[in-house]
């Protein structure tokens, strides 16, 4: 079972605060949406509106075409599962799944049987009788999204569940997870604020900033054309350069600056720029170093100086000094600190953006 | 380390002893008092005057502690569980502000005023017959066990309920959130997910509330002069008017043995709940 | 949303106006009646009265249950400190078991206790004498302001040292080592690092403690029969023997005085933790 | 200042549990040491042990030559930073940060001049009046960090100190106090289960398993030369292949097996190898998709399907099942799932193991 979500002009107030300022999306039947943001950018918000937990002070929000924005939690075909799992410590394993069955009023051998089948799904066979404090996080984890899977909901709201999981750990249940909506073709929408679960996890990523959709798209299309300077240094294109150009036909001419040598970059521009100042952003694993006097006619060339070195495993990062600024590169080689160097960007791993588009 | 450690014992047991001494050995004294006559000889005749003169006492004073209790739980469980899933603010503002007053009046002047409220022309009757809820002719004084349990409850609920809204305050919301999104109602989730997880709370309030109504000697003795009246009375009676002190120690005895039955279920479950973990 | 919360609103206003009116009528009326005569005219007299006759009695209870809050206080941040910094686990076993004790015993029997044991031929001095710390002739009675301190701290430390060994159980264990790391010795991490972390559970203990002591009437009545005497007494006086409700409800409204002033400052520094956050 | 710390075969219990099962261990004077291990390996109690808080059982902790097993915390000249920071709530920012000097009574102004001087270091100048429960959670490190810095002392106890941090600010902290400390030139023993902080951080890195070491080197060693199947899992080389093989001179024989195809590995064997079974580890991103009836006679090669794929930005990971093991492989193109493929995994890439050290 599945149901289609329409978010139309969503707004949600704190008090005085307005935390959602105006959200529209549309979730597909069977789609796993993911709400990727840093912390007070309104997706744990957007989420709880969703659920019913919070009340919107304006749009709707449709299921299967049905505005349900003032149904409650319970009639809005959803089931959440809360970041802290939110499991009842005075119940059983499989008490906490089959309470929502319990309070359908099902018979109670239905629910014997639909906990067991929630239960064998998720291995947690023969845990059923279990205290919920005698599990593992996982297992917790697990329960949690039993207890969410049993009533069989239209859309399953995922709360950053989890971000209480041990780093390895964590690996496994993403894809436990992902397959399982995708069998089950429920409608997922999953809160995170980690740039890799959710590109892991999400048919489409929606990157919430300030409480308005910043941009929409599938995890490829984010990562590798992101459509302002937030959601690049967001998806970790975080190394900046101002840099002064031109559009020449499909070519960029960009001119010698403080950090920079001149140089054309054959690249479409940004929409209706033609000549002025540019942001460029650029991933630190994008780049590579050259020798500090090498020239490359293709590539935006930095030169400078090594100022720190670590090897984070597989490649070295450094920091190079460019003028003022400094940038994070990796390469693949050991080099001295101090050494002049030149960072090599090539072309298509630069993200442009007109000057007045950034914020800083 | 081993040597440290033990001369660190040794270096505690005297304050340790002081502590034992102060805290247990004038009870054990009083005890054993229960158990002796005037000339210090081994006798059980204080209890049997004890039982003799004050067994009905003693079933009173068990009866208006547990009804009392009941009532207590009822209500702080009540005023818990709305200052926790009430949704108007306003309601709860007040309720907060209004119910923990009684906690900050002394039990003597709760007493004075329950006199005053309850009495057969007191304020109560007075204000019910003013709206023509009853006559004059059918008032009637509830300044005896009705009195008591009203202003034990009147006293004591405050201070469970601040103590089970504190342990509803602290839980994981996320967890009321949880049953609301499957669909619980108020009611449900009051009793099948809060009571519950503040059931150890509840228990000690409850277990300090049975303590504190089995000290109180002002409530019975203003509120019920009549026959049957409370433990405390009585003991009360027996040394400042007849000056028997066996037959007080053997009362004292009995008051003891009731509290540690208490005191035994709060420790028990405090253990049981331990080994949960 | 506004109508309907506005409705929800109304719903509970009836069961709002029922414990505003169960809880602060009975305590407004009786103290309405401190400011009549037994015509219901206004009048000052029963506080004239009152200070005649118990002003001595109103400034004896003070200093008793003052002294008697700072000495809970000093035992109970003593056994607190000793359950969480003390290094011998058999010394804290013991401790942590021995020190709750009190609080299970009713104040009356306490107070029998107590009588037995500080009476002039009473357990104390008699073993004291046996151990020639002391001579018969020089054992004087405890039965007097004393015995009334030492049996309310006895049966409140306890009760205070449970809330704020909770609350020192309940800091995070790195801030003591934090300074145990810097070289804070023992005395030093109480004094300045637990004791202002558990302030504020401190502060609300000894209040409910005031308000208890001065509550109880069975610990004085019992202890101290000679002049001076604390207001409990003297409102059971009035009130049981000589019929004078007014005085009584004057002598209540001072009481009320006063623990009103240590509600006042629990509400206060409550308010002021909250908005230090 | 600085010192050298030496620890020599310490052990360490809880009652009856023995945590450290001999943990020897020497600490240059200013070198940056990380502990790295998952919970329960014995980094805490090891880094507890040398702070004092633990009495170790057998063995002898030395600064500087002198014994100091048996010294309380505070007369060992170590000072920690918590992980939960614990800054005492009750003091101004220059009140904690000034409480140790306190302590050592130092006059008040030399007090005060010192702990501007802290405080001016950490880049908190003019927070000294703050109180704590003001302060960011970054601002709160700093000022932990800046309390231990205050008594100067000669090694420095870090026990997790970055786990409470945003991700984003987390990796600034981290090069933060990698620079601190190389400036002042202070010992430093850091625990933590993140292994590219590790990585990142220290000069050497210790591998804790089970209450003992079980590698010690700087981080490029750990990461390319793991010394087991143990380390090599933890340090990201997840993938395990069994394998039938033989040594011959320079080179390893591999034979055909239920999912690899025979193969020559120009890779010297595991010492003391001659015949039998092999167990190899290797890291997703060092191996690549090939077609699946691509043969390279110098890598090993697994034919496979695709089952699984997601985009965790820059490359594709894929889940590839051959035989009844599945292997995540990361490759810059597109594949659709069910494809049929090879994954090629070069021979410096793969890490040997007699199968006897492999604990599955």
């Amino acid at each position: 079972m599945s149901a289609r979500l329409e978010i139309d002009r969503v707004e949600t107030a704190y008090g005085n605060v307005r935390v959602l300022k105006g959200v529209s999306l549309d979730v597909a039947p069977g789609e796993f949406v993911a709400l990727l943001g840093s912390s007070g950018c309104g997706k744990t918000t957007l989420l709880r509106t969703i659920a019913g937990f919070l009340s919107a002070t304006a749009g709707e929000i449709r299921v299967g075409g049905r505005d349900i924005s003032a149904e409650p939690p319970d009639k809005r075909g959803m089931a959440m599962v809360f970041q802290s799992y939110a499991l009842w410590p005075h119940m059983t394993v499989a008490q906490n799944v089959g309470y929502g069955l319990r309070l359908k009023k099902w018979p109670r051998e239905k629910i014997a049987a639909r906990v067991d089948e929630i239960l064998a799904m998720l291995k947690l066979d023969g845990l059923g009788a279990r205290n919920v404090a005698q599990l593992s996080g996982g297992q917790r984890q697990r329960v949690a999204l039993g207890r969410a899977l049993a009533v069989d909901p239209a859309i399953l709201l995922l709360d950053e569940p989890l971000s209480n999981l041990d780093a390895r750990i964590r690996e496994d249940v993403r894809h436990e997870i992902k397959a399982l909506q995708k069998n089950l073709g429920i409608t997922a929408i999953h809160v995170t604020h980690d740039r890799e679960e959710a590109m892991v996890m999400a048919d489409r990523i929606v990157i919430l900033d300030a409480g308005q959709i910043a941009q929409v798209g599938p995890p490829e299309t984010i990562y590798n054309a992101p459509n302002s300077p937030f959601v690049a240094a967001f998806m970790g294109a975080t190394n900046v350069v101002r840099l002064s150009a031109s559009r020449s036909g499909d070519s960029i001419d960009i001119a010698e600056g403080p950090g920079n040598r001149a140089t054309v970059l054959r690249k479409a521009a940004p929409a209706g720029f033609e000549r002025g100042e540019l942001v460029a952003h650029f991933r630190s694993e994008a780049a590579e170093l050259a020798d500090g006097a090498a020239r490359d006619a293709g590539a935006l060339m930095l030169p400078g100086r090594i100022v720190q070195a670590s090897y984070p495993g597989g490649i070295w990062r450094y920091s190079v000094a460019v003028g003022d600024s400094q940038y994070m590169v990796d390469d693949p080689d050991r080099r001295d600190i101090g050494a002049a160097v030149a960072v090599r960007v090539p072309a298509d791993a630069l993200h442009l953006y007109p000057a007045a588009m950034s914020r800083n | 380390m081993g040597p440290s450690r033990n001369v660190s014992i040794l270096l505690i047991v005297p304050a340790l002893l002081v502590v034992a001494v102060l805290f247990v050995y004038p009870l054990g004294f009083s005890l054993v008092g229960a158990f002796q006559d005037k000339q210090s000889a081994w006798t059980l005749a204080n209890f049997g005057r004890a039982w003799e003169l004050y067994r009905l006492d003693t079933a009173f004073t068990l009866v208006i502690i547990f009804v009392s209790c009941l009532l207590i739980a009822l209500f702080s469980i009540a005023i818990g569980g709305y200052l926790t899933l009430g949704e108007s603010r306003v309601a709860k503002a007040i309720l907060g502000f209004v119910y923990r007053w009684p906690l900050f009046i002394p039990f003597i002047v709760a007493a004075q005023c329950m006199r005053t409220f309850l009495a057969r022309n007191g304020t109560m009757n007075m204000t019910l017959v003013y709206f023509g809820i009853i006559d004059l002719e059918s008032a009637q004084s509830f300044l005896d066990w009705r009195g008591i349990v009203l202003t034990f409850v009147w006293k004591q609920t405050p201070f469970v309920a601040l103590m089970v809204a504190g342990a509803m305050g602290g839980l994981d919301r996320s967890t009321i959130e949880a049953a609301r999104n499957l669909g619980a109602s108020r009611l449900r989730i009051l009793v099948e997910i809060l009571v519950p997880q503040v059931s150890r709370t509840l228990a000690v309030g409850l277990v300090l509330s049975f303590v504190t109504m089995m000290s109180v000697l002002s409530v019975p003795l203003m509120l019920s002069g009549q026959s049957p009246s409370m433990l405390t009375v009585n003991m009360a009676w027996r040394i400042n008017s007849v000056g028997d002190y066996g037959t007080a120690n053997a009362l004292g005895f009995v008051s003891y043995l009731m509290t540690g039955f208490a005191a035994w279920f709060y420790l028990r479950h405090g253990l049981r709940e331990k080994g949960a973990q």
